[in-house]
């Protein structure tokens, strides 16, 4: 494996970080959105300059300070980690348009605290995405956690401090009480943190221990809301739309769920897994996951909450994947990493467009309102099909690898629950979609003619839509990120 | 609390009494503490430093470091009491008592108003304590020129017989401490106000201090006083002698100042007003 | 028994500096009175300034100032006829340090009475819990 | 050195350390503790420690106590133990 | 002249303390101008021998020019050349930035306040570079007796309370100290730190040496308030005023350590420590209760500074416990933390110093509000914040890496689940205190006559030094790598592995 050593990786996480001095200081809403959006776009830039690179097969390397032998703050471009940042990297431009239109839409206060701590987030997230070891990755995604709190409970009313709480005592509970100690354990056993593509921990310890990691990491990185620790998503929907949209459906999870992968390809190894017959211990896990999460959905209201228990049951698609431990599997799961986010960031503008235009939050209240929102509507019912994982959306082609990825792994059972799940998707989308649209003159709740939301709000999420199909035909460069990152790990 | 201190106490006790056992016995001259680093000490010192008085060697040249410190920690004490006590009053306390000399009548002022302090007959006496004490201030008075002359024979001769900078400084302390419980605060505060204190207490350390400075300051290790010697005009040996000399008059200043401070805050509870 | 007399016997300054210590001690920690409790503290640090001097005696020395003769400062002396200076030079010291203490215990003491009229500790906590 | 006399000193050492420890009048404290330093004081001159004995005569003896009794004339005398 | 460096680095302050008392009676404007220059140059000394220290070797001085063990020698190497460069520049740093609020207290007793906390450090940087056990009492007494003095200037009614018993158990903690010494000088006849070490090899049987160890630390530990000898703590530095509370409680519980350090690894050697006596692993048991116990009594205080002293107990446990593993990685993580404990508490401390100044109190109720009306203090509390917790990078998070590196290969598993108790117990503690900054805003009685909402922040010249602070903490977590290659791994004897 070539490796080069470049700054662009730290660039990469310091431009967001960079503008939240200007965004502080800066009195004007309009100068500091503007420095807002130069951040994203730079911040993409440098992301997709490294693309070229990265695709030739060579890896990124820059170490910022190495704090004792096998643990340092180095960064390590590789697929896996720009698939990731890709996808977090471009939806941030989008976010921060439906902010501004979302934000003054609803004239919220401390706008300029936001948009910090937002940029924050962002900084953290790509920090993730490019950590070379357990370290880094330990020290973005704490960052992560305490800089999306503020914006988790922007609201500073009650039910947000409750929320708050809620969200703290999971996350950082977990990655304090157990990933920390797993770290550890870890380098006190190999004496390295950096992440390997066979593993750093095989012929370290005997299997009990091992499994004591896994459990360790798996449910530490609670971020991934596998079940019991799932609790704290549905409790941030108390945070502002493009929040939820961009940092629970996105950058949030999707770090836990990255974090799990990384784990599970670059510390155990697909390799050890296998012969620690692990692999069946994880997917029982996202298995379990993934039928509560769309269970649970189904019995919601609230469109936000709803929202939320389908993150969970698909952020477990991801983990299914890797605990298949087959290529075809884990490549689903990967690719499912960027398909999701692209559906679900849609289905959350669309939540938070219908607040702004309507303030309705309940899916009771909503009957009819494809008439009055149209496009949005529409958009709704692209996204759910990618989720639900119909063609001609994204969706299908991350389930699509992954129930290849079951049957090349020989687990029925796995199909079964791919196919159970898709179906309860649909069932808990489509009578959404099917009461917006069809429904009778007079049991419609809303007044005739069209009233979208803000323009701000409605062209990201057309776009987002947009690409969520566009992403079944030309997956690039998804799915060549995640067969280059499936080769590197499986060896085949 | 009773019965934890007892337990405490007791604890402690047991323990202390379990090392005794391993200790060589009392006095024994065998003893490590007695053969090992000490007999230099009283072999070496009148050779090294032309002091007879070991004790005075050690305490002002070999471990005129720790004495240095020693110093200085009485130095902080009559800080930390001034920091702590002190208290500005404009007016003096709500009432004053006032003697007429002449008839030993007792006359008391309230509230502030004027009092007759013009007056030469009336004298301000303190409101605890009212009898007339003719003898004590006599005797006193007579007293304290000799304890003064005793103490800095003391502080002058510590090179020779037992003594040094601090007896003879807490006796000349006490010959002023004296002074104000025989009379009373007011009249020592005349002899000695408080700024002349708080300045001696100062330049006494810094008499210390300076000396050890100034051996720095002519190129050998701090308080090596034999470098000292061109300033005296003589050997090594004896400005070893003189730089002791030098210190414990130091010491001296620093001790009877800070004692004085120490008396005159804590006997008028900050108020430099009335004493005991 | 003789071997436990001779132990007393011989190392019996021990045994009372360590009585003495634990009556200090004992009021530092039982007493209420906060002016006893300095006294305790007093007689806590006297208690080591003669666990120290005990360490300093030595059987057949005398006090430790030279017998000296002016200009003949060659005569040889034998450590074994002075008692140990070391101890008392550091117990000097000592001494010192409990006066600065004692000073700065006893100016905390009085700004306590003014506070509170009170030099009892449990009766001084009972005011500051009714605050 | 007289060993009558030194379990003399000794036993009033610890009797007045006692007592300036249980009497009820901190100005008899102050006082017994005045008599214990300058026992103590005897003691260390018994031993030889004669700079030690004068230091703690001046100090203990003397300024101490006239501290002591200096501070429980600010505060008071009267003490529950 | 870099030779007198050593001297120069205690002297320099000692003297300028003799100045600014002076000048406090002459011209008082003198004395902030003098105590700066003072600590400025203590720090520059400190750092110069370190530099020596690392590019050279041990620094050694003689004092009175007397060879030890007769006269009193200064020995500077890996282990105090790092305490003193924190000491002097944690002093420094506070000095400067409580500037304004010694200004409103002590106006009329600027000379002796300024004496005072010279006298302090001086006593801390003399403790920290001695060589000689005696001596060490001697300025362990300086800074003892300045500490009470300070402590008791708190304007609440209860400081002098809590200082007196301050006193009560400083002076108990010294005399042990100084009774373990006499011991070890009975057996051994020196003072001289190396000096013991290398006699007392052949007495490690010896009941005295074990009761000398064992009085010694129960001694130091009463200093450094390791539970349960910390009853004096909570309540002295809650009362003390703010400027003495973010000088001492940074400094002083870590120095004590350092002593501990000292007497474990120089004096009575790591083979005595961890193999002729086994003690060490209750010791750390002892950390265990400190540090869970320090944890529990944070979560009863219901105010912010009383809160952060109880935070400094568990700490203390962490270093001792760190200390007591007996293995390399505990011991690099115990001295770590000693470094990075000082850095953070005086980052909290100086925060509690703003707020204060802006306030007037530390109560929660105070608190209220408080990242609308001082965002910039609380930005930079919650860098000290999650550096107490222990979240990468800041320095926090590294210490209290190989502390639980330590405990794991020690076996230790009680220790391990004390240290992540302790630092979830900070989450909640920390976060407690943000939620009342951030959702409660201030009540009628409290905001009175201030508009709701505008910003009264600290003046600037307490911000930036508090800066400087929360920005160090990052960077020296970011240099943790080098901090211990080039100085701990060094300054822990080859015999701990």
């Amino acid at each position: 494996m070539e490796t080069v050593t470049s700054i662009k990786p730290l660039l990469a996480v310091l431009v967001s970080l960079a503008v939240t001095p200007i965004l502080v200081s800066s009195r004007s809403p309009n100068v500091r959105e503007a420095w807002t959006f130069v951040a994203a776009a730079a911040k993409f830039a440098i992301v997709i300059s490294m693309l070229p690179v990265i695709l030739t097969g060579t890896e990124i390397v820059y170490t910022v300070a190495e704090f004792l032998p096998g643990a340092a703050i180095r960064f390590r471009v590789d697929a896996l980690g720009m698939l990731f940042a890709i996808v977090s990297s471009s939806l941030w431009i989008v976010t921060s348009a439906y902010s501004i239109g979302y934000m003054r839409g609803l004239n919220e206060h401390s706008q300029t605290r936001y948009f910090c701590f937002f940029a924050l987030a962002l900084s953290a997230t790509i920090g993730v995405a490019f950590s070379a070891n357990l370290l880094t990755l330990y020290l973005f995604y704490e960052m992560l956690s305490f800089a999306t709190y503020p914006l988790v409970t922007h609201h500073q009313d009650q039910e947000a401090r409750r929320s708050g709480r809620k969200y703290l005592f999971y996350i950082v509970g977990t990655s304090i009480g157990l990933v920390l100690p797993a770290m550890v354990i870890a380098y006190n056993l190999s004496g390295t943190l950096e992440f390997s593509s066979h593993g750093f921990l095989t012929g370290a310890g005997s299997k009990p221990l091992m499994s004591l990691l896994l459990i360790l990491f798996i449910f530490g990185f609670a971020k991934a809301a596998i079940m019991p620790l799932h609790a704290w998503l549905p409790a941030a929907m108390v945070a502002p739309t493009p929040v939820s949209a961009l940092l629970h459906a996105v950058a949030v999870v999707k770090v836990g769920v990255f974090s799990v992968v990384r784990v599970l390809t670059g510390v155990f190894g697909i390799d050890l897994l296998h012969s620690l017959n692990l692999g069946p211990f994880i997917a029982l896990v996202a298995s379990v996951t993934i039928l509560m999460g769309s269970f649970i959905a189904l019995s919601q209201n609230e469109l936000k909450r709803l929202l939320a228990f389908s993150t969970i049951a698909q952020l477990s698609y991801i983990v299914l994947g890797v605990g298949l431990l087959s290529p075809k599997g884990i490549t689903g799961g990967l690719i499912h990493i960027a398909m999701h986010a692209f559906g679900k960031i849609t289905l959350f503008f669309c939540a938070g467009a219908i607040f702004v235009a309507t303030g309705k939050k309940n899916i009771s209240e909503m009957v009819g309102i494809g008439r009055r929102m149209p496009i949005t509507m529409t958009a709704f019912f692209v996204a759910s099909l990618s989720i639900i994982g119909m063609p001609p959306c994204g969706g299908f082609l991350s389930k699509w690898y992954l129930a290849l990825g079951s049957l090349e792994a020989h687990q029925m059972p796995i199909l079964l629950v791919l196919l159970l799940s898709s179906f309860l998707n649909a069932a808990y989308f489509m009578p959404i979609v099917y009461r917006a649209f069809f429904c009778g003159p007079q049991e419609s709740m809303f007044e005739s003619g069209v009233k979208e939301a803000p323009a701000f709000c409605v062209v990201p999420l057309v776009i987002t839509a947009a690409v969520s199909i566009v992403l079944l035909f030309i997956p690039q460069p998804f799915y060549r990120l995640a067969t280059m990152m499936v080769l590197k790990i499986t060896g085949a | 609390m009773k019965a934890a201190g007892l337990l405490i106490v007791i604890l402690t006790g047991g323990l202390l009494i379990y090392a005794t056992a391993d200790f060589p016995p009392w006095a024994y001259p065998q003893s490590p503490a007695s053969t090992h680093v000490s007999p230099r000490y009283i072999e070496k010192s009148i050779e090294e430093t032309a002091v007879p008085n070991v004790v005075t060697a050690v305490l002002a040249d070999y471990r005129g470091y720790d004495t240095m410190f020693e110093t200085t920690v009485i130095f902080a004490a009559g800080v930390a009491c001034f920091l702590l006590l002190r208290i500005r009053v404009e007016e003096g306390p709500e009432e004053q008592l006032f003697r007429h000399s002449l008839t030993g009548m007792t006359i008391r002022i309230k509230d502030g108003r004027k009092a007759p302090s013009d007056l030469e007959e009336f004298e301000r006496i303190d409101a605890h304590w009212v009898p007339q004490d003719l003898i004590i201030k006599t005797v006193c008075r007579i007293l304290i020129p000799f304890i003064q002359l005793f103490a800095l024979y003391v502080i002058a001769f510590g090179h020779h017989s037992p003594g040094g900078g601090f007896q003879g400084g807490v006796i000349l302390g006490a010959s002023v401490i004296v002074l104000a419980m025989s009379h009373d605060l007011r009249s020592s505060l005349q002899r000695m106000g408080e700024k002349v204190n708080a300045l001696l207490c100062a330049a006494g350390v810094l008499i210390y201090a300076g000396t050890g400075a100034l051996c720095l300051a002519m190129g050998e290790n701090f308080l090596d006083y034999g470098i000292l010697a061109p300033l005296f005009r003589c050997d090594p040996v004896m400005a070893r002698s003189n730089g002791i000399f030098m210190v414990e008059i130091g010491v001296g200043i620093a001790v009877m100042a800070t004692m004085i401070r120490i008396y005159n805050n804590v006997s008028s509870a900050g108020r430099y007003d009335e004493g005991l | 028994m003789t071997q436990l007399l001779s132990e007393i016997l011989t190392k019996y300054n021990y045994w009372i500096y360590i009585t003495l210590m634990m009556i200090g001690l004992y009021a530092m920690i039982a007493k209420n009175n906060l002016v006893k409790k300095i006294v305790g503290m007093n007689i806590f640090q006297t208690a080591i300034i003669l666990f120290y001097v005990s360490i300093g005696s030595k059987k057949g020395g005398t006090i430790p100032i030279i017998k000296h003769d002016h200009g003949a400062a060659s005569h040889v002396v034998h450590a074994a006829e002075y008692i140990n200076p070391l101890p008392h030079v550091l117990m000097l010291t000592a001494i010192v340090v409990s006066v600065a203490t004692l000073g700065v215990a006893l100016a905390l003491a009085i700004k306590i009475y003014h506070r509170y009229q009170s030099l009892e500790e449990d009766e001084i906590l009972a005011q500051i819990r009714e605050k | 050195m007289i060993w009558q006399l030194d379990l003399a000193i000794l036993t009033l050492v610890v009797v007045t350390a006692v007592g300036a420890i249980y009497i009820k009048d901190l100005l008899g404290t102050a006082i017994l503790f005045g008599a214990y330093s300058f026992l103590m004081c005897l003691l260390w001159s018994i031993m030889g420690a004669v700079d030690v004995a004068f230091t703690e005569a001046s100090v203990g003896a003397g300024v101490s106590t006239v501290f002591f009794v200096g501070a429980v004339f600010r505060t008071t005398r009267r003490t529950k133990d | 002249m870099s030779q007198h460096y050593p001297v120069l680095l205690v002297t320099v302050p000692l003297l300028s303390a003799f100045l600014i008392s002076i000048s406090g009676w002459l011209n008082k404007r003198l004395c902030f101008p003098i105590a700066v220059a003072a600590l400025a140059s203590a720090s520059f000394f400190s750092a110069g021998l370190l530099s020596k220290v690392i590019h050279k070797n041990v620094v050694l001085y003689r004092l009175g020019g007397w060879a030890p063990p007769w006269g009193i020698a200064y020995r500077v190497d890996y282990l105090n050349g790092l305490v003193l460069v924190v000491v002097s520049l944690v002093a420094l740093i506070n000095l400067i930035s409580t500037y304004r609020s010694v200004e409103r207290e002590f106006s009329e007793k600027l000379g002796a306040f300024y004496t005072l906390y010279v006298l302090f450090v001086t006593g801390l940087l003399g403790i920290t570079v001695t060589g000689d056990a005696f001596n060490l009492y001697v300025l362990l007494e300086i800074a003892s007796l300045t500490g009470y003095g300070l402590i008791a200037m708190g304007e609440e009614d209860r400081a002098p309370l809590a200082s007196l018993n301050y006193v009560y158990m400083g002076t108990i903690g010294a005399c042990f100290y100084l009774l373990g010494i006499g011991y070890l000088y009975i057996v051994t006849g020196s003072l001289n730190m190396a000096d013991i070490s290398a006699i007392l090899p052949s007495l490690y049987q010896s009941r005295a040496v074990l009761s000398a160890f064992i009085i010694c630390m129960v001694g130091v530990w009463l200093k450094m308030a390791f539970f349960p000898l910390h009853a004096w703590l909570p309540n002295a530095y809650t009362f003390a005023p703010s400027a003495a509370s973010s000088l001492i409680a940074p400094l002083m519980t870590k120095v004590m350590v350092y002593v501990m350090l000292r007497l474990m690894l120089t004096v009575f050697t790591p083979d005595f420590v961890f193999s002729a006596i086994d003690i060490n692993r209750s010791i750390v048991w002892l950390a265990v209760i400190a540090i869970s116990m320090g944890a529990i009594l944070a979560l009863t205080a219901r105010n912010l500074k009383k809160m952060l002293t109880y935070i400094i107990v568990a700490e203390v446990g962490y270093m001792v416990g760190g200390a007591w593993l007996g293995n390399r990685a505990g011991m690099t993580g115990a001295i770590l933390h000693l470094v990075n404990d000082a850095l953070m508490t005086l980052c909290v401390f100086l925060v509690v110093g703003n707020i204060v100044y802006r306030m007037k109190g530390h109560s929660f109720e105070d608190l209220r509000g408080l990242f609308r009306k001082m965002p910039f203090t609380m930005g930079a509390f919650a860098i000290g914040a999650l550096s107490i917790i222990g979240v990468p990078p800041t320095c926090g998070f590294f210490s209290k890496w190989y502390l639980l590196w330590g405990g794991i290969q020690a076996g230790h598993y009680a220790f391990v689940a004390a240290l992540l108790f302790s630092s979830l117990v900070n989450v909640v503690l920390f976060f407690r205190i943000f939620e009342i900054g951030y959702y409660e805003s201030p009540t009628e009685a409290h905001g009175g006559g201030h508009s709701q909402g505008s910003i009264e922040e600290a003046p600037l010249s307490m911000l930036v030094p508090l800066y400087l602070v929360a920005v160090g903490l990052v960077v020296v977590g970011l240099y943790t790598g080098a901090i211990v290659n080039n100085v701990i791994r060094l300054a822990v004897p080859p015999g701990i592995v």
